[in-house]
């Protein structure tokens, strides 16, 4: 990450700084890519969420937050799980379910955790996360702490129950939380206007009298400068904040979706202005990175991701005797 | 008249018939339209009846299976799916406060003609959150009827008469029953009363239903090559349960397991050996035994998925235990 | 009812519809008085709920109603049942659990149910009964009939994440529905701000771009005229319409409830703006009622309820052979 | 260093003597503080510790369980209040989903030391949507642990092992219990592992918990007057059971009785036949039996509620019935 992020709350985007966003939003969309493949061989199973064209989110929003702040997000969090730092190695084998997996292989793809990154998972249910966020949040301040926990959800979560009674509750008690709205205009096929009376997710906040505002996602610029600013705000202990992230889905919910709710045209058209092909063209308009900057970038990548496959299929499978562990600390 | 054809294509042909008998029927839950169903199930169904009556709804699971109650208190007959029944955890407060309640608070006064629909189960790698089998919590509860149909004909046939029924109505479909092909005769009723033998035998009763039926066929026909007949009951209906079936095969047999996806602790499969032993506790001779899931949210690699589940091995050995042809069962 | 509700939405302040107004309003709060008796005297059991200080609320919006709209209340339902219509007699029976009581005695005081009077009860989980408000109007919708379900409920239920849901669902299909929040600023012993973020309830209908307004719910004139206006938009096909009538309980929250929460001055400020002291003396200012107009309605009320009473004691018990009724159609 | 107290009493100094000890300690949950308490447990507590740890929530026990887990996981040592079991059921997702679930699926990385009170069963007249006995919900679940403490000591003595749990803990407290009067000696400590022997027999086991022990523990004395001498086992701990305490027993006396005032289709007391059906099966003189609440909402007047629920006649029938002093049982 960046040198003091905490102090300024507009990152300077230095050729450093420039090169160290591309790449891992690169990081992500590869690791997707590979993670799509590897579940057409049967490597990975069950439910497979890529964060495919959103990437701009978790590497702006990650970039802000310092390392004992806590971060919680959804069954699409591989993408997050990368950006917070988690070892690519231990993030692939859990993909995998094998024993070295960031979740000791239990989890899969939806229940990524790591204590020591404080990456509080990976979590299936939707909205299920908020109450949660709201609660580490108010240990913290309890206990004097100037954290701040991050929660991020999609624009489908607004409508449940949980998000409405976190949202007050956090208020209500001036928590630090900082709940990102990654807002890709569909929950699974139901497109935002079947959802939602009022589309204007980041609106919702004023009800709660919550601060709130809504940026281009696929503009990691602007999501990094603007989650700056809202962890500034709530580190401050002036209460939670809600950012909404205006991204787009390139791919299929998950890999069952046979995307029958858009046209192809709906998607390209999106995939135009997604977050790597727009900053990467900036940086290389203005000059801040070179080509050869990229190529090393995505040769970077490519090992890192052949090295996480090998590691995940060396890792072992957890021994069918160890079953009835994990479910209590006291057998 | 009979096809061929999968548990998921049937459970769409009770959905589709059904709607197209009766004006008052519709749908409703989240992604039974636009995206066709999470388990497809619904595709098709939005381009021939439009989005009213297969509404797409926000997630809100409370919200909208509350609604589907008040709609049926309204005169309509609503099928609400939700999607699988880790999600009902967040409607129960409705399921259970107000539509298996409403008719007993309000002395009879209103009924509530819903049917809720989920899918249940494991053993497509969902891992911890996304693989219950809360069967039992549901057939604990007075005012509910509880189906679980096995079968392509009982996935079609029981729609109807859920319908019909005045009262709310809550169908489990297993996750692993959706790709299963059957025989189907859409003239073919049936009643939300009867479990049904699903194979005769002399020497042993094996209890089970939904996903875990296949399975004990599966076992029933292994065990026969050894020349032990075991006779299968399918519960079908888990509330009201029909023990008569059960409990006249277990007076013939002699001899009973039961298996069930619930966690072994509180399962249906304890209610049916404890009705066993209440009922014909003079005729049997050995004790009930339950193959049901390990104690610990489920896992998500196969082999400990696999390791969780009730599987033909276990319901093979807890068969022999009772007939003793081997030790205590493990 | 008054003539021509339907047609005018601000009914004319006759005599009659005077008269009336504030019989409804007495006979509500005699009823809730001489419950309170028969509580001590244990003639009425389990939790019992006055609505002594709220009758304007009840009486205003039911009299925009008409005979077939659908109306849902909370475990404080009784002024509301009385309200709507239901012979006082079936609902103290049901007070007293008796056979002849409106829910046959199964319910008793926080299930007070008329199918006739499309009461649809009495609910004793906060905030259950707006799911079901939902679905009738949806039935209404579907099967094309102009009818307007009016769910009461309380401040407190605002913070429940069912009230989230139906809040968006009404608007997201233009449903049919009132909503009246009966803000008595307690839930319990829980003061408004100490619950929610945004105390203004009201404005929150507007993060469903729901149309609302705010009411002095102790004056009956300003509760009836706004329900008329917002009965109207709802049965135009506009779709649902948020009333918050701003209240006060005189009573404790429950006959268990010590109040340790709030000042006795408190209560007695509020007491002396209460709803019906307030129309009583403004009525008989006005010269539209006399003291023997009065007198009258209030030897009418005495004399229903002590038939309500002998009615009650009379009624018999339910056999205990019928526990096993209304469980299911199908016994 | 003993005291006469009751068991509301007992409970709140439980909370008060915790709170002290333990400044991670804290309660939330609906009018625990300027209320003081739904029943009056908490009495107190806001003007001892404060807003911040007697902390009143809104009307939303989804958001306020949800985060009294994740305040667990942030290192405190939360007591969530749930006022009653009957609003529970707008808690489950979280309780189920994130509390049992979460040191499962992080491979054991995080684990969530809460606990969750909640107010449980009938006999106050409240009617169908308030007085709900969903133990064997709670008891279905792994990574859950669940106590019933019926006595004035176990309430008290429950509650800071239950915290010191890394693990969450839900903890029933019966309606009825709360006026009762009992003896406490703050200073005697109880396992969160053991079932009890609340008196000793020879003749037959009656097994129950929460408010039914006391019932049960009236049964057996006036069953002691004809000569028929009941063990009586408190199982105190739902999950996970102590079957070794409950099975010597009936290994002992041969016979028994559950009594749970949880519907009996699906009940705990399910689980506890089959298991002994399991496990003593060949040692067993008959059925064991059962007397649970009739399968019907509760009704509202103090008869109808009444006959509803397990009492000490059928109780004592039961018992009668399992000992062959009468025909079957009903
Ligand atoms: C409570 C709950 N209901 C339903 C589902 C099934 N489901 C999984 S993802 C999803 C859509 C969520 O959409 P959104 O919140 O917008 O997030 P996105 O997938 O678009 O990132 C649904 C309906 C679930 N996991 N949890
Ligand atoms: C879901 C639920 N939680 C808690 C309760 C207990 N309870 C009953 S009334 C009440 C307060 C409700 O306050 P409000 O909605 O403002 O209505 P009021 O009683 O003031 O009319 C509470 C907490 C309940 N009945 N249901
Ligand atoms: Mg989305
Ligand atoms: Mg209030």
């Amino acid at each position: 990450m960046t040198a003091g992020k905490t102090e300024a709350t507009h990152p300077r985007l230095t050729r450093a700084h420039c090169q160290h966003l591309l790449q891992q939003m690169i990081r992500i969309r590869r690791f997707e890519e590979k993670c799509a493949e590897l579940y057409t061989q049967e490597k990975i199973r069950g439910f497979l969420h890529l964060y495919i064209g959103e990437e701009a989110i978790a590497v702006g929003v990650m970039d802000a937050l310092e390392a004992d702040d806590a971060v919680l997000a959804t069954y699409r969090e591989h993408g997050h799980a990368l950006a917070r730092g988690l070892p690519m190695n231990k993030v692939m084998a859990e993909m995998y379910g094998k024993r070295d997996g960031s979740s000791g292989g239990r989890g899969g793809s939806m229940h990524i955790f790591d204590a020591e990154k404080r990456f509080v998972g990976g979590n299936a249910i939707v909205g299920g996360g908020l109450p949660l966020a709201v609660g580490l949040a108010l240990a913290d301040r309890m206990q004097g702490r100037e954290r701040v926990t991050t929660c991020f959800f999609g624009e489908g979560a607004a409508a449940e129950g949980e998000f409405h009674e976190s949202m007050n509750l956090a208020t209500l008690w001036k928590l630090p939380v900082l709940f990102v709205c990654e807002n890709n205009f569909y929950a699974m096929g139901t497109r935002l206007d079947l959802s939602e009376s009022e589309t204007d997710i980041h609106a919702k906040a004023a009800s709660y009298r919550m601060p709130s505002e809504a940026v281009d996602g696929m503009n990691i610029v602007e999501v990094e400068a603007a989650a700056r600013r809202a962890v500034a705000t709530v580190r401050a202990g002036d209460g939670p904040y809600f950012l909404e992230c205006r991204t787009y889905r390139f791919r299929a919910h998950s890999m069952f979706d046979p995307q029958l709710y858009r046209s192809k045209d709906e998607v390209k058209e999106r995939e135009k202005k997604g977050p790597i092909v727009r900053f990467q063209g900036w940086v290389l308009d203005a000059g801040i990175l070179h080509q050869a900057d990229i190529d090393a970038i995505e040769a970077d990548v490519a090992q890192e991701i052949d090295a996480a496959v090998a590691f995940a299929e060396a890792s072992e499978w957890e021994a069918i005797e160890t079953l009835l562990d994990h479910v209590g600390a006291v057998p | 008249m009979s096809e061929e054809i999968t548990y998921r294509e049937a459970a769409g042909a009770a959905i589709h018939d059904a709607m197209a008998a009766d004006p008052r029927v519709f749908i409703m839950g989240e992604d039974v339209g636009h995206y066709g169903g999470t388990y497809a199930v619904t595709k098709g169904l939005l381009e021939t009846f439009g989005p009213e009556r297969v509404r797409d709804t926000p997630l809100s699971e409370s919200g909208f299976t509350g609604a589907g109650i008040g709609a049926a208190m309204g005169g309509m007959r609503p099928i609400v799916e939700i999607m699988t029944v880790n999600f009902s955890l967040l409607a129960l407060d409705q399921i259970v406060n107000n539509a298996a309640t409403l008719r007993h608070m309000s002395g009879g006064q209103f009924n509530v003609p819903v049917v809720i629909r989920m899918a249940t189960g494991a053993g497509r790698q969902l891992a911890a959150q996304h693989s219950h089998s809360l069967e039992n919590w549901y057939a604990h509860v007075p005012g509910l009827r509880v189906l679980a149909p096995a079968t392509v004909q009982d996935v079609y046939s029981m729609l109807a008469p859920a319908l019909e029924d005045p009262d709310p109505v809550i169908l489990f479909e297993h996750v692993m029953l959706y790709n299963r092909k059957g025989t189907l005769d859409r003239s073919a009723a049936v009643d939300l009363r009867s479990a049904a033998i699903r194979r005769e035998g002399r020497d042993i009763t094996l209890i089970s239903y939904g996903g875990s039926l296949w399975k004990t066929l599966e076992a029933a026909a292994l065990l026969a090559e050894d020349g032990i007949e075991a006779e299968v009951v399918d519960l079908r209906v888990l509330r009201p349960l029909d023990a008569d079936t059960f409990l006249s095969s277990v007076r013939k047999t002699r001899r009973a397991v039961i298996v069930d996806e619930g966690w072994r602790t509180g399962s249906l499969a304890a209610e049916i050996s404890a009705q066993i032993m209440e009922e014909v506790f003079w005729e049997l001779d050995a004790p009930v035994g339950r193959v049901c899931s390990a104690e610990v949210p489920i896992p998500y690699p196969r082999h400990l998925e696999e390791a969780a589940l009730p599987q033909v091995p276990a319901i093979i050995a807890a068969a022999r235990a009772a007939l003793g042809k081997q030790g205590e069962p493990a």
